[in-house]
């Protein structure tokens, strides 16, 4: 099974000269060289939160050079995107990641709007704003708990697990699905806001916001918490941004760049009071302090919504058969992983010509050779784990 | 008494052996299925807000984890293709070996033990080790890298954390004056407080350092969190049992599990006094002593399983630094500390 | 809409967003002829080079515009689908298709286009570039140099599109498995789930709520 | 005395079995999971002869720590699994001379030492012998009578431990 296979025979494994036995004594490093092993973390395994493969050559328990194989879950989206309607992709990318999916849906919808010149009444972008922020909070509260497995602790992912469930309600309530919503639509949303849904939100709220203080003090304040990820898996500024590494991971690394404030104004966000969290280390504790803060700002967005939820219709005029005009337009969010993005291109039928999917986890993962090399199999899986991606984000 | 005596008895020696085995064989599968019952099922569920398995057996579903265990053995036997087949099915008999041996210097009475060692103490850290052997053969026969990983961290971790074990319990026993751990218990049954002697000397109270840097080490040798890094879930998936199913997956839960017990027990004996009650001798003693002992040994299960459900996991490195760099420091200020209170207060 | 550079101080005036001209403008300064066409698509600049200035136009982009962040590369096929009988005209199985080779707003010489979006993280805009690609021998310029994240992208145009970049450091397969044959996301490889079953038709798609009557129906 | 020697026999047996498997097995890890039941045995072979604490050292750094890090280092080094490695050699004759000559000259020794005295152990708690078992008796000799020598082996095992560290340093 263990193979001690000479650097070069792996694609993608050529180690500098020198990197492996930096020993000024040539003899004795033969003598103690120990051989590398080739470890293959995934497709199956607890910390790829599904079917990613790394790849890892390993010295002792450092790694060497690390290699991530997606494409497990490959379901080919952006083909698939050119043959359907414009109403049906919905169902589509509802499934990218399949945790934030009713952010997902939004800057496909946007894109078609802005094409086709509609733009949704405001309720209907009070909803669709409260909705993000809810899968949001869905989306990092399950990484706040998680984040713990990844590090040991199994209690914090039970508290992540049994909170989100209040906000799944929510969602569930308003839209009908738990974790694929299907709600949006060209124009608005499918429907209001049912009935004591108001009520039940700010109850969910008042126990996400206590959640986060379990987490601050479970993990935040431990010890050995942050023995494990401070220090970790830094990614510096400027190289995360030439990678493309987006959303609370950039910001974790110091850039103050968030697209909900710093982006082309979209949904309800320039109405709402909120401040955006950075953090000067960009280790693997300041990401999870990010998203800890990122999460208690959106339930401060929340409330905000629900006090000033406009009155009014939840859908604008739009023709029985969506027609998108020829055009071509770029509609980014800040999704609850980073920077997502539609990139569609009309000529003017009843589907797009072509999509293309800008997914956050992607380009976040990408960084993972440059991350991984010269840290040890436990840091992998800090670093995975914080990096927080969803599999049907990278693979599409 | 000493195995030699044993040995030596004439008559009745074979089945009195034969008793005690039994006996002590019966502890093992019962104090796991204690432990896993009180912590595992029902403990840990509460502190994560769930309930837990409730129905089978009708009272908390206590029968949740027999039931386990009857799954467990009618289960294939699974074996590896590519594993060391010898090698790999005596690896659980070896640590439960291991856990079985420590049992056998655990007094429960002032008669109720089954060999009252002259080394005692010496004696169970010895055979406590014994388990690593186990945990090697498993890691290396199963022929799978993370199981080989994970018994190479179990090799350096297990070896490091011997060390603040030993030198834990020697504070100890220089305060009792002897390492048999019936004479451990009597000197704190009689021990006294400043003249005080209605608790007797309970040696927690002296050697809080001492029970502090047991627990910690224990936890290690245990390998659970903190220091559950040979068997990492998420990293190593399971470490060394990675590739075991089946019955022989039940050997290494019980082996866990007993082991578990066996330290708790073990210090209770050394820090809270064992069976003891200051006071009571004789038949009540002998009487009462498995019960006092029993309620002791949960109270520091309590604390080994709270810590384990609720802290993250060190990493290797952090592991091994926090053995040489904190805990072997201490214990060895520890022991010259309590030389030098012996010699000068007498 | 400006076909050339010189019209780019012109048009300033006339489009939505300031930001966008000026981007252009500076585009145009430091490339010259090298830039085919440029438009402000919904607030967003799109502009087309010339392949010899796709590497440099990236470079200016990081350097002299602060686009440190890139958000994408990848491709596109103007062609229609192609018939899975071979007929000329729109995949039937497919009713959202066109059925003429039109391309997009900045136009194209041919079938391949790459494209790529950089952002300032500090500034707060984009830029999309693109750049026609031969159909016959199509390659480009690698970005890796640049944006190491292109390392990816690139990978994932090459095996879904064909596209070769011409520096990478290893073109292999990102998604696909080795020795796959085709490239998935041209417009002429069938999308074989469609060959088997048909398009339904458009009879499902079911009117949206509220709309009932908007076009005066049901 | 029955007992005894029955035990003697079953161990010693077991332990020439399992020291011949070390010195046969083709497999590292298997050699060194034989050398275990030997020193086992050993450990053993010390309780039979009333020296408990001995027995238990035996048992704490053969097995407990000598073995395990043979084990550690074999897996961490070679980790062959699969394939036996071929630690057959031309040397069997070399070997035998030196294995008999060692035979020879401890069984010279030790009947030289003891001759043919017996060992009583069938006496009260108090005999010598079995108080020369004892932690305590052990503790006084090293302490007092052998202190210098216990003294130096112990700078000699840190001057080496001190060495090895050196060597295997890598910065």
């Amino acid at each position: 099974m263990t193979t001690t296979q000479p650097p070069s025979q792996l694609p993608g494994f050529e180690v500098e000269p020198g990197s492996l036995n930096p020993l000024a004594d040539a003899r004795l490093a033969v003598e103690l060289d120990t051989g590398d092993m080739i470890l293959n973390m995934g497709p199956q395994h607890p910390a790829t939160h599904g079917t990613l493969r790394l790849v890892v050559r390993l010295d002792g328990e450092r790694v060497i050079a690390a290699d991530p194989v997606i494409g497990y879950m490959h379901r080919g989206y952006e083909k698939l995107t050119e043959f359907r309607t414009y109403p049906q992709i919905t169902t589509l990318i509802n499934r990218i990641d399949w945790l934030s999916s009713f952010a997902n849906e939004v800057p496909f919808i946007h894109a078609a709007e802005q094409l086709m010149g509609i733009e949704a009444p405001q309720r209907a972008q009070h909803i669709r704003t409260l909705l993000t922020e809810l899968s949001r909070i869905a989306t990092i509260y399950l990484f706040l708990g998680e984040m713990g497995l990844q590090v040991g602790a199994l209690t914090p992912a039970f508290w992540g697990f049994r909170d989100r469930e209040h906000v799944l309600n929510l969602i569930e309530g308003a839209t009908g699905g738990r974790f694929h919503p299907n709600f949006n639509r060209i124009g608005g949303v499918k429907d209001d806001l049912p009935w004591g849904w108001i009520v039940e939100c700010r109850a969910a709220m008042k126990r996400i916001l206590d959640g986060c203080d379990d987490f601050e003090d479970v993990l935040v304040g431990n010890e050995i918490f942050q023995a494990r990820t401070r220090g970790v898996g830094i990614i510096p500024a400027e190289l995360g941004a030439a990678y493309g590494v987006s959303g609370a991971n950039l910001r974790a690394s110091g850039v103050d760049w968030d697209l909900r404030r710093d982006g082309k104004p979209y949904l309800s966000y320039n109405e709402l009071d909120f401040k955006v969290w950075t953090h000067q280390d960009g280790d693997s504790f300041a990401r999870y302090w990010v998203r800890l803060q990122e999460t208690r700002e959106s339930v401060r967005m929340v409330l905000q919504l629900l006090d000033g939820l406009a009155s009014g219709p939840v859908m604008a005029k739009v023709p029985r058969i969506i027609k998108v005009p020829a055009g071509e337009v770029w509609v980014e969010t800040e999704n609850p992983l980073g920077q997502m993005g539609y990139y569609v291109v009309s000529k003017g039928a009843i589907g797009p010509f072509r999509v293309k999917i800008r997914s956050a986890s992607f380009s976040n993962v990408s960084i993972l050779p440059w991350l991984l090399r010269g840290l040890y199999v436990p840091d992998v899986v800090t670093v995975l784990g914080s990096l927080y991606f969803i599999l049907g984000d990278i693979d599409r | 008494m000493s195995v030699l005596a044993t040995l030596a008895l004439d008559i009745g020696w074979g089945s009195t052996l034969a008793i005690k085995t039994i006996l002590v064989l019966a502890i093992i599968p019962f104090g796991a299925l204690v432990l896993g019952y009180t912590f595992l099922l029902k403990m840990m569920s509460h502190m994560q807000s769930r309930l837990g398995p409730m129905d089978p057996g009708g009272f908390h579903g206590w029968f949740q984890l027999v039931g386990d265990g009857l799954k467990f053995l009618q289960k294939e036997d699974i074996m590896p293709a590519e594993a060391d087949r010898r090698v790999f099915a005596m690896a659980p008999a070896v640590i439960v070996m291991s856990t079985f041996l420590i049992f056998l210097v655990i007094p429960a009475g002032p008669r109720t033990i089954v060999e009252d060692l002259d080394v005692g103490v010496f004696y169970a850290l010895a055979v406590s080790s014994l388990s690593v052997i186990g945990v090697l053969m498993a890691g290396w026969a199963s022929s799978n890298k993370f199981a080989l990983l994970g018994a190479l961290r179990a090799a350096g971790q297990l070896i490091a954390y011997e060390l603040p074990l030993l030198l834990a319990v020697v504070g100890v026993v220089i305060q009792a004056g002897t390492m048999s751990l019936q004479g451990i218990v009597t000197a704190q049954q009689d021990g006294s407080i400043f003249g005080i002697t209605a608790i007797g000397n309970p040696f927690i109270f002296t050697q809080f350092i001492g029970f502090a840097l047991f627990l910690v080490a224990a936890q290690a040798e245990l390998t659970q969190p903190p220091f559950d890094m040979p068997v990492a879930e998420s990293e190593l998936i399971s470490g060394y049992m990675v590739e075991y199913s089946g019955f022989r997956f039940l050997f290494f839960f019980i082996g866990e599990f007993g082991t578990a017990f066996a330290f708790a027990a073990l210090a209770a004996t050394l820090f809270l006094g064992g069976w003891a009650i200051p006071g009571v001798h004789g038949a009540t003693a002998e009487l009462l002593g498995p019960i006092v002992l029993f309620v002791k040994l949960m109270a520091i299960a309590f604390l080994m399983f709270w810590v384990r459900f609720t802290y993250p996991r060190l990493r290797e490195d952090q592991l091994q630094s926090l053995a040489w760099k904190v805990l072997i420091p201490i214990g060895l200020i520890n022991i010259v500390a309590t030389g030098i209170l012996k010699v000068a207060v007498g | 809409m400006s076909d050339d550079v010189v019209a780019v101080e012109t048009a300033e005036a006339d489009i939505p967003d300031p930001v966008v001209g000026v981007l252009a403008a500076r585009l145009g300064e430091a490339l010259g002829d090298g830039i085919l066409a440029w438009e402000d698509s919904f607030g967003t600049l799109v502009i087309r080079v010339k392949p010899d200035s796709w590497a440099p136009a990236a470079e200016f982009a990081k350097g002299e515009l602060e686009c440190d962040y890139l958000s994408f590369i990848s491709g596109i096929d103007w062609q229609p689908v192609t018939r899975p009988d071979g007929q000329e005209g729109s995949d039937l199985s497919a009713p959202v298709q066109p059925t003429e080779m039109t391309f997009g707003v900045t136009g194209s010489a041919g079938r391949f286009q790459v494209f790529g979006h950089v952002q300032s993280t500090s500034r707060h805009w984009g830029v999309t570039i693109k750049s026609d690609v031969d159909e016959t021998d199509p390659r480009i310029a690698s970005w890796v140099a640049i944006y190491p994240g292109a390392d990816w992208h690139e990978r994932e145009c090459w095996e879904m599109y064909g596209i070769v970049f011409d520096g990478h450091p290893s073109l292999r397969n990102l998604y696909l498995p080795g020795g796959f044959e085709g490239h998935p996301l041209r417009k002429d490889f069938p999308l074989l789930a469609r060959e088997v079953k048909p398009w339904p038709g458009l009879v499902d798609v079911e009117p949206m709520p509220g709309v009932v009557d908007a076009e005066g129906g049901e | 005395m029955i007992a005894q020697n029955v035990v003697f026999w079953i161990l010693a047996v077991a332990m020439v079995l399992a020291a011949i498997g070390v010195v046969r097995s083709n497999n590292l890890v298997h050699a060194a999971l034989y050398l275990v039941v030997v020193l086992a045995g050993s450990a053993a072979q010390f309780i039979l002869l009333a020296a408990e604490f001995v027995a238990w050292v035996q048992v704490l750094i053969y097995i407990g720590a000598v073995i395990i890090l043979f084990l550690f280092g074999i897996m961490l080094t070679r980790a062959p699994m699969r394939e036996d490695l071929s630690l057959d050699n031309d040397q069997r004759l070399a070997g035998a001379v030196v294995a008999l000559f060692l035979l020879g000259v401890l069984s010279t020794l030790l009947i030289q030492a003891f001759g043919d005295s017996k060992i009583d152990i069938t006496g009260p708690q108090g005999s010598e012998l079995v108080n020369n078992g004892r932690a305590g008796t052990l503790a006084e000799s090293i302490f007092s009578t052998y202190v210098l020598p216990f003294e130096l082996v112990s700078i000699l095992l840190l001057a080496s431990l001190i060495g090895a560290v050196v060597l295997a340093r890598r910065d």
